[in-house]
């Protein structure tokens, strides 16, 4: 491949990917409301269009013609910077991520991802690593109390919940003994017994994805832990000043983060794009696996739905002691237990 | 293939009783603390008698190996043990003796402070004696020879809080620091030309090596060497000096490391190394004349002494000196043999002494004793016995060996040796009568200044606590515990010899066998053997007569002195004048070595070491700096301002400085 | 040519970043402008070939440590910096220390070791090789820093909380 | 294809940054940082060196630094907050009491 058709793909994947995720991102908005209405017995949105389904774009046009406020006090390079870090680090991990094996289109050979990397995880990590900077500056920066609170707070929270969350990640990759998310789904591909499939949530990684589920919680500070922007105590936490176009890249970056998070859960622990596709003509094989993995991100995001219409929120001690008291020794304990029987195994 | 005998676990049962009492005793009651102790001398005495009892069976010599313990090149020293006939005697002797003790102990010791620091260091000695007797190598033998060095010190000074008892544990520290120095050097010899330290590998070279006939060379300096070692620990001329005053310690310990045991230890020593000896004539001369020497002037010493533990002491460092002359004249198993009743009827003497003395609250001077035996007939009867015996009284244990001893020396050495056995063999009578009739006949002269007596007794231990407080209720007789091992040790030292010097030298013969004898080569050659034993035993009815009539003549000067005349005594002091005078102060020898080694060494360490070179060089030295890093400092300390910045500003210019030099040093 | 062109950028970033540290007087922005340096440093490693040690850079320093230095100066409020004249001597001495340190050092650098050239991704560091090497050839260095890291954990939870907080918390416990 | 000094005199001037910030910044955090750049400094000299002789050793000792430095933060950064609290100032220049 020249080197001008590799830059032709990968804008074209660029710029599909971006669309599929802004889109998804904003129908993730619309199914939370959906469901979360359902859940405390209303209809949530039904007028702007069949179901409410247009609901996203008016909420878009809302936010493009709403008045950006500036606080008088605030350190203003810093709060205009802020927003587009959360949001542009939230892009950005998705560009390694494969969402189905390597495709043949018009005689190009190229992976379902932007790029194809072999510390893929390790990027992803990277990258989300550095989205605590925007709370953390917009939190900083509105020079707001309830602000720096929940910046303070989210800061905390993310760097202490990381850890759990790498850790809960290293018994995946002692199993599949790769750091890329490819050759981590592959070890996932075939079934025991010819009916449960080989993904790592059924290879003795159930503790694992339960931390991994808590620790992405907290990461993307949702419900039970979104003590950041906690609205009956921090009014909107780091996001309080924001409005606008500033608050909704926080919202689609939170939204994103959601996105991330299902993706590496689909990838990591439940299999990936593996699911029963041998059937039916080529072009629907071709689709299939592309199909199971928007399954299980579907799954993985209601279930985020369904947690935030279900539990209240911690108190920031008792998130502080779950996260350090137990979610890591715990997944200290998950990583000695699957290191030993790897190695036994061995 | 023999099963495994773990004799290692021989040494190492006191071991596990010292490190229990030394560690947690503090807290136990007495009666656990005797019970630890006793429990675990006690088995090491069961396992020797294992041993024994299957030792007919046993392919011998045996070496059991534990560890490598230091291994350079071909140079190798293992923790191994090494069992024979030889060890085995010393082995049942030791533990045998030792429990004895230890039982006595419990009842001597009860009312004291440091009751299981008492038994803690009994237990230790007991496991550095052990390790001595059982060593397969010079240096294993050599650790337990400083290690009973090291017991014996501790218990020495076990009224450590006591100046005299104190400087005692000093004395006989230093004193042996010299003999072991000799020891040392025999040892470095051995490596540098045997290459080995091993029992059965140097005695297998040296076996291959020609006697040393003719004139002097390395058996003979190694011999001589090894003997500086047995005479520092054996109490021999001239390094007897650390005995007498270690009788400072408590009286069982007096019985068993410096009567029965630890002092034996030397003699062991030479019956060990006899293959040495052997080859070196000269050596084995000097070894019996040293014995000859001291086994006289220790008894002419004794003679004029008044404190009980004193004339036993003299009396030991005599009994020894006769060892010496056996293993001199090249009798080894005569020597050993004097060693197990020695240490049979000296322990028991001392421990006699110490029921006396406990009966008497403390007192010590036999001139403050007297007409004993109705007070405490058991430690009379025993006392007697063990008399006796030392005598050489036949059929008592003494008899045998010290016969044994004279014969040998008749016969392999010259008559001279001989002659002063006999005549210290009337001493040794003499003396030891005297002891009994002072301490057991007559009147009780202490009961007078009764009140005086425990006064000074009392005074005597100043600032350590009093042993015998109890005692005050007026003469008493020991508790059982303290009479059970005299009565045992009283039937081992009348019955200890019966089993005779020919079959114990049979016994023995198999581990002190070593092809040549210096003496046996020219003795072969000068008789022939079908006319040995005929004349042999003609003469040695004889010789036997006359040390019988030896110790009978002690008995009645001793009789006529202090039971029909005790004014004589005086008298016959008077007339001899200075000499008496010497003898009392025991020939002046501790002034002597104070006046010629210590007060020089002194006087130089003061002038020389301390004024010279300590203070005015080296702690001068350090002064000065000091001062100068002072005022260095003083002028320095203004750089620091406690400014963090300041300091990387420093940080900076020196590392631009070194950099700058290293790069002048790349480039030049 | 490429490799040139893009360590050059990046390597404009990390100085640019490296200085405006210094110039910049709010901590905030020094620590963000590290931010910037190490992003750019874990771009420079990737050309090296680094790629683990990149990815480790990005999440320990950027991800872990950076957030630690803009908690804390969130957490004590930090003000823009005083223009205080503590130091002479960092002045007069470490300065021109630096200066003569750094000219010459860069200068020992240009002159001598100039020839060797460095290839794109020059040495891979896979995840598996360093993993190895570190539990076998650097076993002991590494459990060492574990125990430092373990001391260190103990040293900054002492040090941060509250004196006497612990008993509070024991009673109130 | 760069040349290695290149490499090696990006890291002096890193090293050379942080050394200056060390010397002239107030603010201990900054003064920290400073150190951290130094740190990041030798870091990448020690993967061009790794890189040059082909020995991972060097990339295996930048994690060292790396675990090194983030201990040193941590410790550093709570002795800033204890220092904080009695002091109430984070200025080097006002904390000057250890002297003479």
């Amino acid at each position: 491949m020249s080197i001008g058709t590799f830059i032709l793909v990968s804008i074209i994947k660029i710029v599909v990917a971006l669309g599929v995720l802004l889109t998804a991102v904003a129908y993730t908005v619309w199914l939370e409301r959906k469901v979360v209405g359902h859940i405390q017995n209303r209809w949530g949105p039904t007028r702007v269009g069949p179901f409410g389904l247009l609901q996203p774009l008016a909420d878009g046009v809302k936010f493009i013609f709403k008045e950006d406020l500036i606080p008088p006090h605030a350190y203003k390079p810093l709060f205009i910077a802020a927003p587009m870090i959360a949001l542009i680090f939230a892009l950005t991990s998705i560009s390694v991520i494969p969402i189905g094996n390597w495709i043949t289109v018009f005689g190009i050979h190229t992976p379902l991802e932007i790029t194809d990397v072999n510390i893929g995880l390790l990027i992803v990590l990277g990258i989300t690593s550095l989205g605590v900077y925007g709370v953390a500056l917009a939190g900083w920066s509105s020079n707001s109390k309830y602000s720096l609170l929940g910046g303070l707070r989210a800061s905390a929270q993310m760097v202490s919940y990381e850890i759990s969350l790498g850790l809960s990640l290293v018994g995946v990759l002692i199993l599949a003994g790769s750091f890329s998310l490819r050759d981590i789904v592959d070890a996932q591909a075939g079934t025991y017994w010819g009916f449960i499939p080989r993904w790592n949530i059924f290879q003795g990684q159930f503790i694992a994805f339960f931390i991994y589920l808590m620790a992405a919680y907290a990461e993307t500070n949702r419900i039970p832990f979104d003590l950041p922007e906690a609205e009956t105590e921090l009014v909107a936490g780091y996001h309080t000043e924001y409005s606008a176009m500033k608050f909704a890249m926080f919202f689609m970056a939170e939204y994103a983060n959601m996105i991330t998070v299902a993706c590496l859960a689909t990838l990591l622990f439940l299999g990936g794009w593996h699911g029963p596709h041998r059937f039916g003509p080529p072009i629907v094989q071709a689709i299939l696996p592309v199909f199971w993995f928007a399954v299980k991100i579907f799954a993985f995001l209601f279930l985020y739905i369904w947690v935030r219409g279900t539990l209240p929120r911690f108190r920031y001690d008792q998130l502080m002691a779950f996260g350090w008291k137990f979610l890591l020794p715990l997944a200290i304990a998950n990583l000695v237990i699957t290191a030993l029987i790897v190695a036994l195994r061995a | 293939m023999t099963p495994n005998l773990h004799l290692w676990l021989i040494p190492v049962l006191p071991l596990v009783g010292a490190a229990i009492n030394g560690l947690f005793g503090k807290r136990f009651s007495r009666q656990t603390v005797s019970a630890i102790a006793l429990g675990f001398s006690g088995a090491a005495l069961v396992m020797a008698l294992w041993i024994a009892a299957q030792f007919s069976s046993l392919t011998l010599p045996r070496v059991e190996s534990l560890v490598t313990w230091i291994r350079a090149g071909d140079f190798q020293v293992d923790f191994a043990f090494y069992l024979d006939q030889l060890s085995l005697v010393m082995l049942l002797v030791v533990t045998g003796v030792g429990l004895l003790i230890h039982i006595y102990s419990v009842g001597y010791m009860w009312e004291e402070g440091g009751f299981y620091r008492f038994f803690s260091y009994l237990n230790l000695f007991m496991f550095f004696m052990l390790t001595l007797v059982l060593a397969s190598n010079y240096l294993l033998m050599f650790i337990g020879w400083e290690g009973v060095g090291l017991a014996s010190y501790l218990l020495i000074g076990f009224w450590f809080t006591k100046d005299s008892a104190a400087s005692a544990g000093k004395k006989a520290f230093i004193v042996n620091r010299i003999g072991d120095f000799g020891f040392l050097i025999a040892l470095f010899l051995m490596i540098k030309h045997f290459g080995s330290l091993n029992f059965e590998q140097v005695f297998r070279i040296v076996g291959g090596l020609p006697a040393e006939t003719a004139g002097v060379g390395l058996l003979t300096a190694i011999g001589l060497l090894l003997m500086v070692g047995a005479a520092g620990k054996s109490a021999q001329l001239p390094l007897y000096v650390w005995l007498p005053d270690a009788m400072e310690g408590p009286t069982p310990v007096s019985a068993l490391i410096h009567a029965a045991t630890m002092v034996t230890a030397g003699v062991y020593m030479v019956a060990r190394s006899h293959v040495v000896f052997d080859r070196a004539p000269q050596a084995l001369m000097v070894v019996a004349i040293v014995g000859t020497l001291t086994a006289l002037f220790a008894a002419t010493i004794g003679v004029c002494q008044t404190d009980i533990k004193k004339v036993l002491a003299y009396s030991t460092i005599s009994q020894l000196g006769y060892m010496f002359i056996g293993c001199g004249v090249a009798a080894y198993s005569a020597g050993i043999f004097h060693l197990m009743t020695h240490a049979f009827f000296k322990g028991l003497l001392f421990l006699a002494a110490g029921s006396v003395i406990h009966a008497v609250g403390g007192e010590q001077d036999m001139r403050r004793m007297g007409g004993l035996r109705h007070h405490i007939p058991w430690t009379f009867w025993t006392m007697t016995a063990a008399t006796f015996a030392i005598a050489g009284f036949p059929p008592f244990a003494g008899f045998f060996s010290k016969d044994a001893i004279l014969w040998k020396a008749y016969l392999n050495g010259s008559w001279v040796y001989w002659a002063i056995g006999v005549f210290t063999a009337f001493l040794t009578s003499f003396y030891m009568f005297r002891l009994w009739f002072l301490t057991f006949f007559g009147e009780y002269r202490g009961e007078a200044a009764a009140s005086e007596h425990v006064h000074l007794a009392g005074g005597s231990r100043a600032g350590a606590p009093a042993p015998h407080e109890h005692g005050h209720g007026g003469i008493h007789e020991s508790p059982t515990v303290m009479l059970i091992p005299l009565v045992i040790l009283a039937g081992l030292s009348i019955c200890g010899g019966w089993v005779g010097s020919e079959r114990f030298d049979k016994f023995l013969s198999p581990a002190l066998h070593s092809g040549v004898t210096a003496y046996s080569a020219e003795q072969e050659a000068a008789s022939t053997p079908a006319s040995e034993p005929r004349e042999h035993g003609a003469s040695e009815g004889l010789l036997t007569s006359i040390s019988i009539l030896a110790a009978v003549s002690g008995l009645f000067l001793a009789w006529l002195l202090y039971q029909r005349r005790p004014q004589l005594p005086q008298e016959i002091a008077h007339a001899l004048g200075s000499f008496y005078e010497a003898v009392v102060h025991k020939y002046y020898v501790d002034e002597i070595y104070a006046a010629v080694f210590v007060k020089p060494l002194i006087d130089g360490s003061t002038r020389v070491l301390w004024h010279g070179i300590d203070r005015d060089v080296i702690d001068a030295t350090l002064d000065n700096s000091a001062e100068g890093a002072r005022e260095v400092s003083d002028a320095m300390r203004h750089m620091q301002s406690g400014n963090l910045r300041s300091y990387a500003g420093w940080i900076a210019a020196g590392a631009a400085v070194v950099i700058t030099y290293m790069i002048w040093l790349g480039t030049r | 040519m490429l490799h040139l062109l893009v360590f050059s950028v990046f390597g404009l970033v990390c100085v640019a970043g490296a200085v405006n540290l210094l110039v910049q007087r709010h901590p905030i922005n020094s620590a963000l402008s590290l931010v910037v340096v190490m992003g750019s440093l874990a771009v420079e490693y990737l050309l090296l070939g680094a790629e683990f040690v990149a990815a480790v850079q990005v999440i320990v320093y950027a991800g872990a440590i950076m957030v630690l230095f803009v908690f804390v100066i969130m957490l004590l409020n930090a003000g823009e910096e005083e223009r205080t004249k503590g130091s002479r001597v960092a002045m007069l001495f470490g300065i021109p220390g630096m200066l003569i340190g750094s000219v010459l050092v860069a200068w020992v650098l240009l002159e001598h070791s100039g020839t060797g050239n460095v290839a794109t991704g020059a040495l891979p560091g896979p995840p598996k090789v360093i993993g190895w090497l570190l539990f076998h050839d650097f076993l002991l260095p590494f459990e060492v820093t574990s125990v430092l890291v373990l001391i260190a954990i103990m040293g900054a939870v002492v040090l941060a909380s509250h004196p006497g907080s612990t008993q509070q918390d024991k009673r109130e416990g | 294809m760069v040349p290695l000094s290149y490499y090696l005199v990006l890291s002096g001037i890193l090293f050379a940054c942080g050394v200056t910030g060390f010397l002239i910044k107030r603010n201990i955090i900054t003064i920290f940082m400073s150190i951290e750049l130094m740190l990041n400094g030798v870091n990448l000299s020690f993967v061009a060196f790794a890189a040059q002789w082909h020995a991972l050793s060097g990339q295996i000792f930048v994690f060292f630094v790396m675990v090194v430095a983030a201990a040193e933060s941590a410790v550093g950064l709570a002795i800033i907050i204890a220092v904080y609290r009695t002091r109430e100032t984070l200025n080097v220049d006002r904390i000057n009491l250890l002297k003479l």
